[in-house]
């Protein structure tokens, strides 16, 4: 399998894509490219298993290592791991559900398409560079097509939401680039010359001062793609502003972009400060679970409350990371992936009821499971995933993070996962709150009552995004499979 | 030995073959219409650019005050294209212009300045290619002969070089006083740091400074941007630029070796402070040739920073990033130009809705003003990323964070651009701008070099190879 | 020996029915819903006994001592080498109890629902609720693992939070059902502490090995979790008391009971499944599952206790003032329920000593049909009233003969006349707890009389009293109905006499009980006066009751109003939770956060506009700076570098 | 006669060096400006003869930097006049505080 296919499939979708002629060519263009991807995606995910079931442990599969600036020690160096395929996997289901929720989009389609195509390549390369350099060009390739999809697509006060996104990403690319610098120049092979191959870092030793220094800026720098609080304010805006195909992508992978980085560069690279640092870590991922969902329960608009929930959710993640177990590390992994598909879904929902009744205020819905039943439906399977219940992915994930912070055994690490739990009640409150007067209750206006339930896209869209939901929650042992192994080695750094 | 002059002086004899060409055109008796006198000059230009590919050799002249070699050459290479493509966006400006052959006889005037301040190897020449290079381009600025701000633009160019040039003679007296010599070769074993030599060498630091627009040396960028036509600002800001930092990195790198923890320094405290101010006016501008100005300045502040690692990997990048601004900065002035030569209007508030009206021309923009910011896949991102890295082989990490940090701020100011192009409403937008051929042209050759300098490494990595280490 | 298909079945015919109806039903077989539910758990539900002949009769015993048996165990996630959930099926006695009172109670039900909820709009989404909801029951009691059990715990919140829902257009039913789903997903917090904090000294989430570690007092397992402390209070007993605060939540314990009335708001049938018979004993059943450790931990066993006589108390307090007949039978449920946890927090482990244990799975047992009769003969009276309230009733006898005998049955069950289901089971909890603790027995004895009063205040508003106008032609229901009822009725008066002490004890020994006659006459007696006082206040419509509660004033408005707990609740989440964390929360967060992010492009506007001055446009200026600059530097240079 | 020491001529040059500064900074007409201008070049050119004789007889490098400046200054000097005159006609004044159009 090789890993380029990922990045050139994307490429040639988003530029045939230019050729299309009208909105029906141009949305089966992106649809077969973004299905392509994913069949890519299961490709590759069974290609990586029958690699690793004969026996080939190699830290990472299909390497590739092509010289991009040789006088630099640049490397376009691409390799899966574990986690990387999970990331893959989730990349693709939500491209794929994201391009399906367009459909009826009608405005600029052609730009909106290539954009989102786009930010696939970006996620793509991002998820299997094993490079620092590549790492960074690719997670950095994603802001501006962020913005623009906000800004153009988005509804509220867009602008204003697409530039405070685009500012506090561009920060954490800021932050993260200091941080690779001051990595790069530290690390010195044999021959005295430095690399920026994540796989030959890993191997040498970077001086416990320069990575007291470095670890926070690339582990803030990072942690502001997976909003770290108080880094996390543009999350809220940039959601909730954003059109529903976009938001998916920003919640479902653009966060995501970050909880790798922190634990594929900071974590992985630095074990020494993070061990330093995992107190700090922990106390600001701790509030940034707790205040999240705080605020979350105090919103009236739909897509803020997903949103600040994901503010919740991926605390988790650092959470995860910051407990520095290989449970935890694994838990955070899963809760990325988990996090992905779920929030995804439920902005797919949101979407969906938005453009139908043009209100996401919670006091405006009201009784939509009768009209709607499949978009309800989905919006309750999504709320439920979201409280972390048993049966999909939310759980398994939460409860990996809960059961490896607890193997860290101080009190106050003890402290911060009590907290970490007490906010599933929190969570519980703001998610039926928010479905009890949705989608239940009576109908609030009777205009209501002419709407139509999801078209074929939609459904599909949302049967994409809970096949992969309910694969996790029901059979978590494959994905947990994948990620352990690297969990370990990570950590046996 | 004759071979040897038209081979190594090429670079500075086509544009003189060019010069007498129009020179002759025009005091001959057939008059040429504009459009025939511009396709001349576009085709004359583009042999020169293609010329310049074949036949070097390195090599120097005239008892080592001329040298060329193979970096000078692609450094060469590069104005060559700069004047190339600002001629091809000239044209929809020039298209009605009284003195079309007057603008490109100065222009190519300028450029053989240029020529021999690279090539130079000798304060003398150095001087005098610098002076060739200038007055030419303070009668350009003047070129929108009955407009007010153009007079007032060219008056502040002309009293500050002038300014600037006496403070840069008077540097030169004083090193030739304390060394007793002008040639590059010899003066890096005479200098011992005194602090007249110092003083002197201040001096010509700020001369070069005033010309890539240091802060605090930076002050006349602006008006003069906004007040010249356009076509001439972005040759000012480009081309004009690019061989300043040519000469700025090499002159820095081999004469001044020596002084150079003194250069260091100076370097920092400049970087910062170019980037800090360029960006924080750049903020609050509302006519885009004066942000674009601004920012230049910003990306000014960058360079010092790749300069300042005193490394082979700082030639490079500076050579580097010079490339990738030329086609840069040059897409972002193209389309300014085709606007302001058919509207006038040249506010940030004009633009918006930019892209209702003109979507391939606000496309085109807004790829530019991304790579300006530093965002991949464009080639400012390389650009920026191997600048930064240079200076960051120091392991100075303040200047490296500050940099960072001015990236955030310059990227607001870009994408305000970007929003009001695609985001913002406006009753009465641009309305559609023709372009034509040239123009056409010229937006290909800069993106294609803003997607593929970046992402092909080749060009760097031959920039690399050509490039002097310290 | 045992057919491990046969024993996954029993779980998985309900979730298949579940998955089938929940995807197709709405549209394809509608109508067929009823049928389909029905028959897989009717299948289930015969396996089950099946394996409860096989285990108790057959093949569960060694040595004269029943044994656990794993039947079946797969790696499902692993956290650490030692740490994994594994799902699979213990069949032990309770496992195998519970399995065969499950799948029964959730039979009638299901029986009962194909006329009481016929002619629904989602006929269909009921039934796959419901199947869902036996399905999560059945994988809690059949749970090897604790995690497996706090999985299926989960699963069975949320079956019982869509049936509450059901009727989702009604705020109240959706008010409810958030209610009882938040209210015990706080109590789950605890409980699922409490697992990590066992798991983590006991190095397993595997039950028998837990047992096996944390009961043995030479293991470094549990020497870890008796030596580390946390408030002056060992790991151990902060685990044992946090996974009870999940069984409490559950089994509505105070004070964490207020769900379960409100719960009520669910169609009738589903208040007997799972507010009765099932899902509020889950809470009994953990405890009784983790018995052995409990029983190694005197601290946590009297939090056991306590709670669970209070609730006792507290609850039947409450059921004789409340008019809504569901209601009077919720805060009945959570006494009886109070009866089966104390009885577990006074009991021993072995031998004589591991009465209460017996006599807690015993009540549980009988407890199941009489109370889950109980609701469905409310259901049946509802469906004819179109009430719930009791004021609303009266003389029903006449017009529901067999709901009328079935329920005055249950009625003596519950209030524990020989030789009804109940008097058997809690003649042995108020043994054990005269044994154990005399203040506890003295609660004891003074609820089944106020049982009994309440009860029957109950049955005589109900059946008695003044003649209802009825409107529906339908009379007592179709045999849909009243099939279950009779079934039911037959168990409560008969279940009493399974010989339960010789097959469900905590050791797996059989157990010697005999009925003494002198310790049985106090609560009967107690219980026939109860009756005897409903009767004289009930039968016949009369001002006393009235008078009464008048009379006691304060107190009656007290229990009236269930002692102010919803208003406290309201308090805490309303005035503090909202008000004083979530808004302070996100006002923080909108104004000092994002405010600061906000500040810092501000500053730096502010910033720009206080240099421009810099550029003033007069190029003798511009000079005049650029020479400053040469200056600074040359001093820099000079004096500094 | 004893010969003049440098330091004398370069007293003269400085002096005349910040003269034309300070006339540079001070005087409003663009003309005079202009002439401040060339006393500074001029402080240059006695800088460049003095060193050249004083210093470094046996080149005669100074002297002939002396003559190209003297050559470029008159350029320059075209150069801008040529601006201002065109200044003037749009301004009508060629006071340099009146073409401050631009700024900030």
């Amino acid at each position: 399998m090789n890993l380029y296919w990922l990045l050139i499939l994307p490429t040639i979708t988003a530029f045939a894509l230019l050729l299309g002629n009208n909105l029906k060519q141009v949305r089966m263009i992106a649809f077969g490219g973004a299905l392509l991807q994913m069949v890519l995606a299961f490709i590759l995910l069974f290609a990586f298993w029958q690699q690793r079931s004969a026996g080939n442990t190699a830290p990472m599969l299909f390497e590739n290592n092509l010289s991009w600036f040789a006088p630099l020690h640049i490397n376009f160096h691409t390799g899966v791991d574990g986690i990387s395929v999970a990331m893959i996997m989730l990349t693709s289901f939500v491209v794929l559900s994201a391009v399906l929720v367009s459909w009826k989009m009608d405005m600029q389609y052609k730009t909106f398409f290539f954009l989102l195509i786009f930010l696939s390549i970006g996620a793509y390369g991002f998820f299997m560079s094993l490079d620092v350099f590549t790492l960074f060009f690719f997670l950095e390739i994603a802001v501006i097509p962020k913005f623009m999809l906000i800004g153009v697509w988005g509804s509220g006060k867009k602008e204003y939401s697409a530039m405070k996104l685009a500012l506090m990403l561009m920060a954490g690319s800021a932050l993260v680039f200091v941080g690779l610098m001051g990595l790069y120049f530290n690390t010195a092979d044999t021959s005295g010359a430095h690399s920026f191959d994540l796989m030959q870092i890993a191997q040498m030793h970077i001086p416990v001062e320069a990575q007291m220094i470095f670890f926070p800026f690339a582990f803030v720098g990072f942690g502001i793609f997976t909003a770290l609080f108080p880094f996390h304010t543009w999350v809220p805006d940039g959601h909730s502003s954003a059109p529903t195909a976009a938001s998916m992508f920003l919640a479902g992978i653009s966060m995501k972009l970050g909880g790798y980085g922190c634990l594929r560069v900071a974590t992985f690279l630095m074990p020494d400060a993070a061990h330093a640092y995992s107190w700090i870590i922990i106390l600001l991922s701790t509030i940034a679970i707790i205040y999240g969902a705080f605020a979350t329960m105090m919103q009236k608009d739909l897509k803020y409350i997903n949103a600040y929930s994901s503010v919740s959710h991926c605390g988790f993640v650092l959470l995860g990371i910051g407990m520095l177990t290989e449970t935890s590390i694994t838990g955070a992994v899963m809760q990325m992936v988990s996090h992905g598909l779920m929030t995804a879904l439920f902005f797919a929902a949101i979407g969906m009821i938005y453009s139908r009744t043009h209100t996401r205020m919670v006091a405006q819905l009201g009784g939509l499971l009768k009209i709607m039943p499949f978009i309800s439906t989905v919006f309750v399977i999504a709320g439920l995933c979201s409280l972390g219940l048993p049966g999909f992915s939310g759980f398994v994930a939460e409860m990996t993070v809960f059961m490896g912070s607890w193997q860290n055994p101080d009190t106050l690490y003890r402290l911060a996962t009590i907290l970490a739990c007490a906010s599933i009640v929190v969570t519980a409150v703001y998610i039926l709150r928010a479905v009890g007067s949705t989608v239940m209750g009576p109908v609030t206006d009777e205009h209501y009552n002419a709407l139509t339930d999801a078209g074929w896209y939609e459904k599909l869209a949302a049967i994409i995004l809970i096949a992969g939901i309910v694969a996790i929650g029901i059979a978590p042992f494959w994905l947990n499979q994948l990620i352990a192994p690297v969990a370990a080695t990570i950590l046996k750094k | 030995m004759l071979n040897d002059f038209f081979i190594l002086m090429k670079f500075e004899l086509l544009p003189a073959v060019i010069f007498f060409v129009l020179l002759f055109i025009k005091v001959g008796t057939a008059e040429l219409s504009n459009a025939s006198i511009i396709r001349l000059a576009n085709i004359l230009l583009f042999i020169n650019l293609v010329a310049g590919f074949f036949y070097n050799k390195d090599g120097g002249m005239f008892g080592d005050m001329f040298h060329t070699n193979a970096l000078i050459v692609l450094q060469k290479s590069i104005l060559n294209l700069g004047i190339f493509i600002v001629s091809l966006q000239a044209e929809a400006w020039l298209r009605t212009h009284k003195h079309v052959i007057e603008f490109y006889l100065l222009l190519l005037s300028s450029l053989m300045g240029m020529f021999f301040m690279i090539s130079g190897a000798n304060l003398l020449m150095f001087y005098l290619g610098l002076e060739l290079a200038t007055i030419p381009l303070a009668a350009l600025a003047n070129f929108d002969l009955e407009k007010r701000k153009s007079s007032e633009a060219a008056m502040k160019l002309i009293m500050s070089s002038a300014f600037s040039s006496g403070l840069l003679l008077f540097g030169i007296s004083l090193m030739y006083g304390t060394t007793g010599t002008l040639g590059f070769a010899q003066l890096p074993a005479l200098l011992n740091g005194s602090n007249l030599q110092v003083f002197a060498f201040v001096l010509l630091f700020a001369g070069f400074a005033f010309k890539i627009s240091v802060v605090p040396f930076h002050l006349w960028t602006a008006d003069v941007y906004e007040g010249a036509p356009v076509p001439v600002t972005s040759f000012l800001s480009v081309v004009s630029k690019g061989a300043f930092i040519f000469v700025f990195a090499s002159v820095l790198y081999t004469v001044f070796k020596p002084l150079a923890d003194t250069w260091y320094h100076m370097l920092f405290l400049l970087s910062v402070l170019t980037m800090v101010i360029g960006n924080l006016f750049a903020l609050r501008q509302q006519n885009i040739k004066r942000m674009l100005a601004f920012s230049s300045i910003a990306q000014m502040g960058f360079i010092l920073i790749g300069i300042s690692g005193s490394s082979q990997a700082g030639t490079a990048s500076a050579v580097y990033f010079v490339l990738v601004y030329v086609f840069t900065n040059l897409a972002a002035f193209g389309v300014v130009a085709l606007v302001s030569a058919q509207t006038g209007k040249e506010d940030i508030t004009d633009y918006k809705g930019f892209h209702a009206t003109n979507p391939v021309l606000a496309w085109v923009l807004a790829i530019a003003l991304f790579s300006l910011a530093g965002v991949p896949p464009t080639a400012g991102f390389f650009g920026k990323f191997f600048l930064i890295m240079a200076g960051a082989a120091k392991q100075n990490y303040w200047l490296i964070t500050i940099a960072a940090l001015n990236m955030i701020v310059s990227l607001y100011y870009y994408l305000n651009l970007v929003k009001a192009l695609f985001m913002d409403a406006n009753a009465s937008p641009v309305p559609k701008i023709t372009f034509g051929v040239y123009a056409k042209l010229a937006i290909v050759i800069c993106i294609a070099g803003m997607v593929l300098s970046g992402l092909a490494s080749v060009v760097y990595e031959y920039i690399y190879n050509l490039s002097t280490g310290f | 020996m045992f057919n491990n298909i046969n024993i996954a079945l029993v779980p998985l015919l309900p979730l298949a029915s579940s998955i089938l109806l929940g995807l197709f039903g709405r549209k394809y077989i509608k109508n067929a819903a009823g049928i389909i539910g029905t028959a897989a758990l009717l299948v289930s539900a015969v396996l089950s006994a099946y394996i409860a002949y096989e285990y108790f009769f057959v093949a569960g015993k060694i040595d004269n001592v029943y044994q656990p048996i794993i039947a079946m165990q797969y790696n499902w996630l692993q956290f650490t080498p030692s740490l994994s959930i594994n799902l699979g099926i213990i069949i032990d006695p309770i496992s195998v109890m519970m399995m065969v009172v499950v799948t029964f109670v959730s039979l009638m039900v299901h029986v009962f629902s194909l006329g009481y909820m016929k002619g629904e709009e989602r006929y269909a989404t009921y039934y796959a609720y419901l199947s869902l909801f036996t399905f999560s029951m059945l994988g809690l009691v059949i749970s090897t693992n604790i995690f497996q059990t706090y999985m299926f715990w989960e699963l069975v919140g949320v079956s019982s939070y869509l049936l509450i829902g059901y009727y989702f257009q009604k705020p109240s039913a959706v008010s409810a059902a958030k209610k009882a789903f938040i209210v015990t997903r706080f109590a789950d917090l605890g409980f699922l502490i409490g697992i990590l904090i066992l798991a983590f000294h006991a190095e397993t989430l595997d039950f028998q090995t837990l047992i096996q570690r944390l009961t043995d007092a030479n293991s470094t397992q549990f020497a870890s979790s008796a030596s580390s402390t946390f408030l002056g209070v060992s790991a151990l007993t902060w685990g044992l008391t946090l996974v009870f605060m999940g069984g409490a939540g559950k089994s509505a314990m105070f004070p964490l009971h207020v769900w379960l009335p409100d719960a009520m708001e669910g169609p009738t049938p589903v208040s007997a499944l799972i507010h009765a018979a099932t899902m509020v004993v889950a809470g009994v059943y953990l405890v009784a599952r983790l018995f052995p450790i409990f029983s190694f931990d005197g601290a946590a066993l009297t939090v056991v206790t306590y709670v669970g006589a209070f609730s006792a108390l507290f609850a039947a307090i409450i059921a004789c003032t409340q008019t809504d007949i569901k209601r009077v039978l919720a805060y009945s449920t959570m006494s009886q329920i109070g009866f089966m946890m104390f009885a577990l927090g006074v009991s021993g482990y072995g031998g004589e000593n591991g009465l209460g244990y017996m006599a807690a799975m015993f009540h549980l047992f009988t407890h199941a049909f009489f109370k889950s009769l109980l609701f469905l003969g409310a259901g049946a009276v509802i469906h004819l009233v179109h009430s719930n309230d009791m004021n609303d009733m009266g003389g029903l006898r006449k017009l529901m003969p067999i709901t009328h005998i079935s329920f005055l049955i249950a009625c003596f069950a519950i209030a524990g006349i020989p030789p009804f289901a109940g008097f058997f089971s809690k003649e042995e909890i108020l043994l054990s707890a005269f044994h154990a603790n005399t203040l506890v027995y003295g609660v004891a004895l003074l609820t089944s009389g106020l049982t009994a009063f309440y009860m029957f205040r109950l049955y005589f508003s109900i059946f008695w009293q003044k003649d209802t106008e009825v409107h529906d032609s339908h009379g007592e229901g179709p045999w849909a109905m009243k099939l279950p009822l009779i079934i039911l009725g037959a168990l409560a008066l008969l279940a009493g006499f399974v010989p339960f002490s010789s097959l469900v004890t905590a050791d797996g020994m059989p157990l010697e009980t005999h009925i003494d006659i002198a310790f049985s006459a106090a609560p009967v007696l107690l219980a026939a006066a109860g009756i005897l006082l409903a009767m004289r206040l009930y039968k016949k419509a009369n001002e006393t009751p009235a008078k009464i509660a008048l009379a006691l004033g304060g107190l009656y408005h007290a229990a009236y109003r269930k002692f102010y707990i919803d208003e406290v609740y309201a308090f805490v989440t309303k005035k503090i939770i909202f008000n004083l964390i979530g808004r302070p929360a996100a006002w923080f967060d909108k104004h000092i956060v994002d405010g600061l992010m906000n500040a810092m492009a501000s500053v730096t506007a502010a910033f720009a506009g206080l240099i421009k001055g810099l550029q003033s446009g007069k190029v003798q200026q511009y000079a005049l700076y650029f020479f400053g600059g040469i200056v600074t530097l040359t001093i820099l240079i000079i004096y500094w570098w | 006669m004893s010969e003049i020491p440098l330091t004398h001529i370069l007293f003269v040059s400085t002096a005349l060096f910040f003269i034309g500064m300070y006339g540079l900074f001070t005087r409003r007409n663009m003309i005079t400006m202009l002439m401040a201008v060339e006393l500074m070049l001029n402080s240059v050119n006695i800088n460049f003869v003095a060193f050249n004789k004083y210093l470094f007889p046996e080149n005669l490098d100074g002297v002939f930097f002396t003559i190209f400046i003297i050559t470029i200054a008159a350029a320059e000097a075209a150069v801008a006049i040529a601006i201002i005159i065109n200044l003037y006609r749009s301004h009508h004044s060629i006071d340099v505080e009146d073409a401050t159009e631009m700024k900030w």
